[in-house]
């Protein structure tokens, strides 16, 4: 972490991602942005906002709906000297995408045998929760987070979206951010000026003896909510923010498992082969393994795409009762 | 408006009215006309139920567009298919779906078209031949042209309609499949509803060509531009498209320059039209239009139009009622439908 | 399994697809044929071969090289009344085609409440082996693994490939088949006629009580050849083919491994969340937990793309000796 | 062939000469019959070591096509930008490439361009300004517009030369990025490699038109269909795009008609080619045709080719000792460059 000062300001978290934006494009004429919607309209959920008035549209680019022809340019100019952070509306649209994210973005610099990098930023705002049905709702971080040659991140405090979002446009290889749409809204201290979080950094939020829930993105927050419960009727949870899918920070992980004996995965995207699975696998093959007390349990989304009905909305993602539920369950067992 | 369409429909001598009023019965002339308002009244029902809190999410109104839903869907019939848009409550309506399984789908009831799964983004209803709003921009278009390979493959007569908007036409999708509709002489109608921009971002930012129909000419398909908001100038190119599909010779290109009154959807600021502009296009709405046109050759007079506003009113009103009166899905069942049973 | 005829006749998996495919349309006149160059030139790995003579090309669809489309197309298809089988000629380059596959054909049941159904199968070759590099010789199973509404399978021998292909195609839903590259040449018995593998059932095609290994497609075979060798050292391996990846066969896996009481998950895809993190994950979740006596490992591809070198192609999958080396360590192992 | 280009090059009064050879110096076109040599027998020589087991998987040649490639790379400097595909070895050669790094590629050695993990699917050399083959058809495309966005963000009077073939054209990415680099007026040429099939399937029965430049109205731009076995031919019209690209007017469409002599790739039947196609198509080789041209405007004489073409033997003969004699990546990092240190 670099010059950050650490005065109380809050932000929002897509305020904060548009001020890292800001401060990049200042500190670095290389560095532009385009996508959807993107300049006047402000971007679908404000986060570009007035930058277009301030960068003008040269730097704030506005593209035809052409998901797979907008990143293949952002991946043309990243091989070619700039650093461009490519907005999908919605990270659902990114499918339209993934040729040029995991054939070309993800691979060139290997296939090249190092003789090139693809210093590019792309931002997904994923999620459920608006309402908006089972084509702008999915989470779908897993699928990258598989792909070698892709860092792939998500923040869940505006502090972190925004240091995490400066961190990814100075590294040198493609950089994915899954960002959380109903995180957009929430507000949290910000520091001014430049600063980074590191990449493949997870981060113990809550520490605590009895069990480990690893969360990522808006789980984090509920995490935290279900262990304010928990410690009510005396669980006290270590939570931990996952924050990278790629890499994953198998160390800090397998820590708190190794102190806790414990271990919940808390995520949106489907359950099966979403980030958890990879959490529950990399312990269960790791020296925690034998600290253990308990099986590793999942909650995640379920085996459904996202319906439009609040209800039915609600009922396919984990809530806060969910989590505590899960934790009891953990806790009364003893091998 | 240009026409590169090698086929117009050439008045009966002495009949100088427009196409749709030679073409058509007074009788689906009125009906058409009340498709329109049914469309109009049902989004501002939907408008007026989500500012109640009614329904939940965003949707995309196209209110100023209701003479391309109507006009394409004119002389179709329920075995004839259609894929719709993001903007699809009129296709919907105007391929004869009843607005109050659309009311009970956008307030997430069991009795919606969809059990309230879907919403406002993927209403359908596909006893009538509508295959589903998308809420994917594009995606739409290679369904559409799958739709098409079976009608051929089942040697039906039927043709599909596929709407998609101005943003729509630079997806590469649009040009996989005008090209698979070409080669394959697909009996399909791609009916693009150009109401200049694709969210904030206008055809002359996005787009390469002054009129997306110009996009035709890399098909070897007829390409044709009309005016929108005149459901005859629709209805007859979509007419003389449909019967060149009916015939087995191939696809067309119908582009309907028209308007939508409101914001994109519910998060849109309008930082991207000038008021002027919008005004410009409300007093070209194809309703008041269509109204004039029925007045003048003698179909309806005042007291005929207020009868079927009349009539619409009392549809909405139930459609309203009925859905609100309608059970939420049962939370246990969220996971159903995933597969078939 | 019906109406299988028990005789010895052996058949490559490419061709066991193809008379798979040659009896559904003989079977069903529904049932349609698409891809890249499956007409004439009978497919880039022979497999339609010389069909489109037999049903015409009316039957036997040359598309454009349009994979988007060309996907869309078969979901158009079967939304009306057909039932298109859709080959992509590398699973690479189904990248390209995501947005139809996940957007459309896995959730239009869901997201219309019912009212359709979209039964269409798709083929996707995959797998490294040929030299053709990091384009051309993706796992990426774990992806739609990833998606409710499809179901995935690998068949792993000519005889699955057929039964499977031909329950995929009776199925009223989306099915993906994974077919390994290097496996369409291989032979094995197949009976003649019509006969079908149920879709998410594992087998259990070596019994053993030191060790449980499942593995997916190709990685059978290894595991297989792996268990011979280790026999010799009186290590007595039980070898469960993975088969389906969803749904995936919870039973099969978890009755194994209580019985064997340790687990190896082999499996071509990269391993960060590739198709073993789910199964190690669903072990580690399970009644099972409590008779683990090792951690649960994991053989996945390595976390490169891959390379074109042939030694280095080698040396990013997982091969037989990896497979003994790791059973060694984990039967080594005691609790 | 047909042109819908605004401009040609008139020739210089009493100068009836091809355009290449009132363009260019001797010396100039010396080396590009010379680079076309270079490129046919590179492929030859690739050929016969996949003979000999020297190489490994698959692979796409490009004999009867050189024109085409070094008639788009003729007047292109070391930092103006090209994307290449499938079958780029010319592209590559013609954009400066040393065949003996490409032959050690080929033969997966650690000296070889992509350091062996990349083989001639992904063969590039960036310092040349080549950006790359491609295993995805149409993948270079949308790259090609982001290099140009580059040229024109960083001010450079460079430009991008985006090669592709016939079957790409039917991608959804060709669209998408020819309606970009118009709509932002970015200085990048398409040129199509028209070798009339797309593996087995004929431009006929893929496109709907009957020339891909016929496309270049649906993207504004011009659209150009040149006689792809001249080099002449192919270096005027992408001297006129690379002229008008530089001035900053935008992206062109060049289509050069040509053919493979080889079969797609190693694992062809050729099921779907006639073999009078094949000779017909042989008959009208680039190479030769190149030579006689050069000899007739006085520029070679049988001594003069017979000189250079020893001077390529040498040098493919020293390539392919080159690499050979190199050594192969290491096995423990086959992780390598995976991201950077
Ligand atoms: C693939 C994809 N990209 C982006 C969006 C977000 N989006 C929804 S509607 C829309 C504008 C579409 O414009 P147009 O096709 O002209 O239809 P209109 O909204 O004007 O009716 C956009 C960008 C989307 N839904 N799908
Ligand atoms: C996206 C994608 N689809 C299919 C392929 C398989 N494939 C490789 S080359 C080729 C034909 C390409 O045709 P064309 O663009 O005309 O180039 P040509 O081979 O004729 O030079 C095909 C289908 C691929 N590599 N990528
Ligand atoms: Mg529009
Ligand atoms: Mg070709």
């Amino acid at each position: 972490m670099s010059e950050a000062k650490t005065a109380g300001r809050e932000l929002s978290y897509a305020q904060a991602i548009q001020e890292a934006i800001a401060i990049a494009m200042e500190r670095d004429e290389r560095v532009f942005l385009m996508g959807e919607d993107v300049g006047v309209y402000g971007g679908a959920f404000q986060v570009t906002g007035d930058l277009v008035h301030r960068f003008g549209d040269d730097r704030i680019i506005d593209t035809p709906i052409a998901e797979l022809g907008g990143a293949g340019v952002a991946v043309g100019a990243a091989l070619t000297g700039m650093r461009p952070i490519y907005e999908f509306q919605f990270s659902d649209f990114a499918t339209l995408a993934m040729e040029q994210i995991v054939n070309q973005a993800a691979k060139l610099r290997f296939m090249l045998g190092g003789a090139v990098s693809v210093p590019l930023v792309m931002r997904f705002p994923a999620g459920s929760g608006t309402g908006a049905a089972a084509q702008h709702s999915q989470s779908l971080e897993a699928w990258l987070g598989h792909v070698p040659g892709l860092k792939v991140l998500q923040p869940a405090t505006p502090y972190d979206a925004k240091g995490m979002l400066l961190a990814a446009i100075e590294d040198p290889d493609p950089v994915m951010i899954y960002e959380h749409k109903i995180l957009y809204k929430m507000k949290g201290e910000v520091p001014e000026g430049h600063y980074t979080v590191p990449i493949g950094k997870a981060l113990v939020r809550r520490e605590g003896p009895d069990a480990t829930v690893v969360a990522s993105s808006i789980m984090v927050h509920k995490a935290l909510d279900a262990a304010e419960k928990l410690a009510e009727e005396g669980i006290d949870l270590e939570v931990v923010d996952l924050r990278s899918v790629r890499p994953m920070d198998r160390e800090t992980i397998i820590r708190s498992v190794m102190k806790t004996g414990r271990l919940v995965c808390v995520y949106e995207g489907v359950k099966t082969l979403g980030v958890g699975a990879e959490i529950s696998a990399m312990v269960a093959e790791s020296e925690a393994f034998d600290y253990l007390d308990a099986p590793i349990l999942r909650l995640g989304g379920a085996e459904a795409p996202i319906p439009y009905n609040p209800e039915l909305e609600k009922a396919v993602v984990p809530q806060v009762p969910d989590i505590i539920a899960a934790v009891r369950q953990l806790v009364r067992k003893e091998r | 408006m240009s026409s590169t369409a090698a086929e117009t429909i050439a008045p009966l001598s002495g009949d100088n009215r427009p196409f749709a009023f030679r073409q058509f019965s007074p009788e689906t002339l009125k009906t058409a006309l009340r498709q329109m308002y049914l469309i109009r009244r049902f989004e501002e029902g939907a408008e007026e139920s989500y500012m109640r809190g009614l329904i939940h999410g965003t949707m995309h109104l196209s209110i100023g567009q209701e003479a391309s839903a109507v006009g394409s869907c004119l002389a179709l019939s329920d075995t004839d298919q259609i894929t719709s848009t993001h903007r699809g409550h009129g296709h919907c309506i105007a391929k004869g779906a009843e607005v109050g399984r659309m009311f009970a789908e956008f307030f997430g009831k069991e009795t919606g078209y969809c059990r309230g799964r879907g919403g406002s983004m993927h209403i359908a209803d596909v006893t009538k031949g509508n295959l589903g709003a998308n809420g994917i921009v594009g995606g739409g278009l290679p369904i559409a042209v799958g739709a098409a390979l079976s009608m051929k493959m089942q040697k039906r007569k039927d043709v599909v309609v596929c709407f998609f908007g101005d943003g729509a036409n630079n997806e590469g999708a649009f040009h996989e499949s005008l090209n698979m509709a070409a080669i394959w002489k697909l009996p399909v109608i791609f009916v693009c509803e150009n109401n200049k921009y694709g969210m904030s971002v206008s055809t002359e930012r996005s787009t390469a060509v002054a009129n997306i129909a110009e996009r035709a000419v890399a098909y070897a398909m007829p390409g044709v531009t009309v005016d929108g908001n005149s459901i005859s100038a629709v209805a007859e190119a979509v007419h003389v498209a449909t019967k060149r599909a009916r015939a087995g010779e191939g696809p067309s290109l119908v582009e309907c320059k028209t308007y939508r009154h409101r914001g994109h959807s519910k998060s849109d600021r309008n930082r991207y039209r000038t008021k002027e502009e919008i005004a410009e296009w409300v007093a070209k709405d194809p309703i008041g239009r269509f109204e004039t046109e029925l007045k003048d050759y003698g179909i309806l007079d005042e007291a005929g139009i207020a009868a079927i506003r009349d009539s619409v009113e009392t549809e909405i009103a139930n459609g309203i009622e009925f859905a609100k009166a309608s059970p939420m899905p049962d939370p246990s069942e969220a996971t159903r439908y995933v597969y078939s049973d």
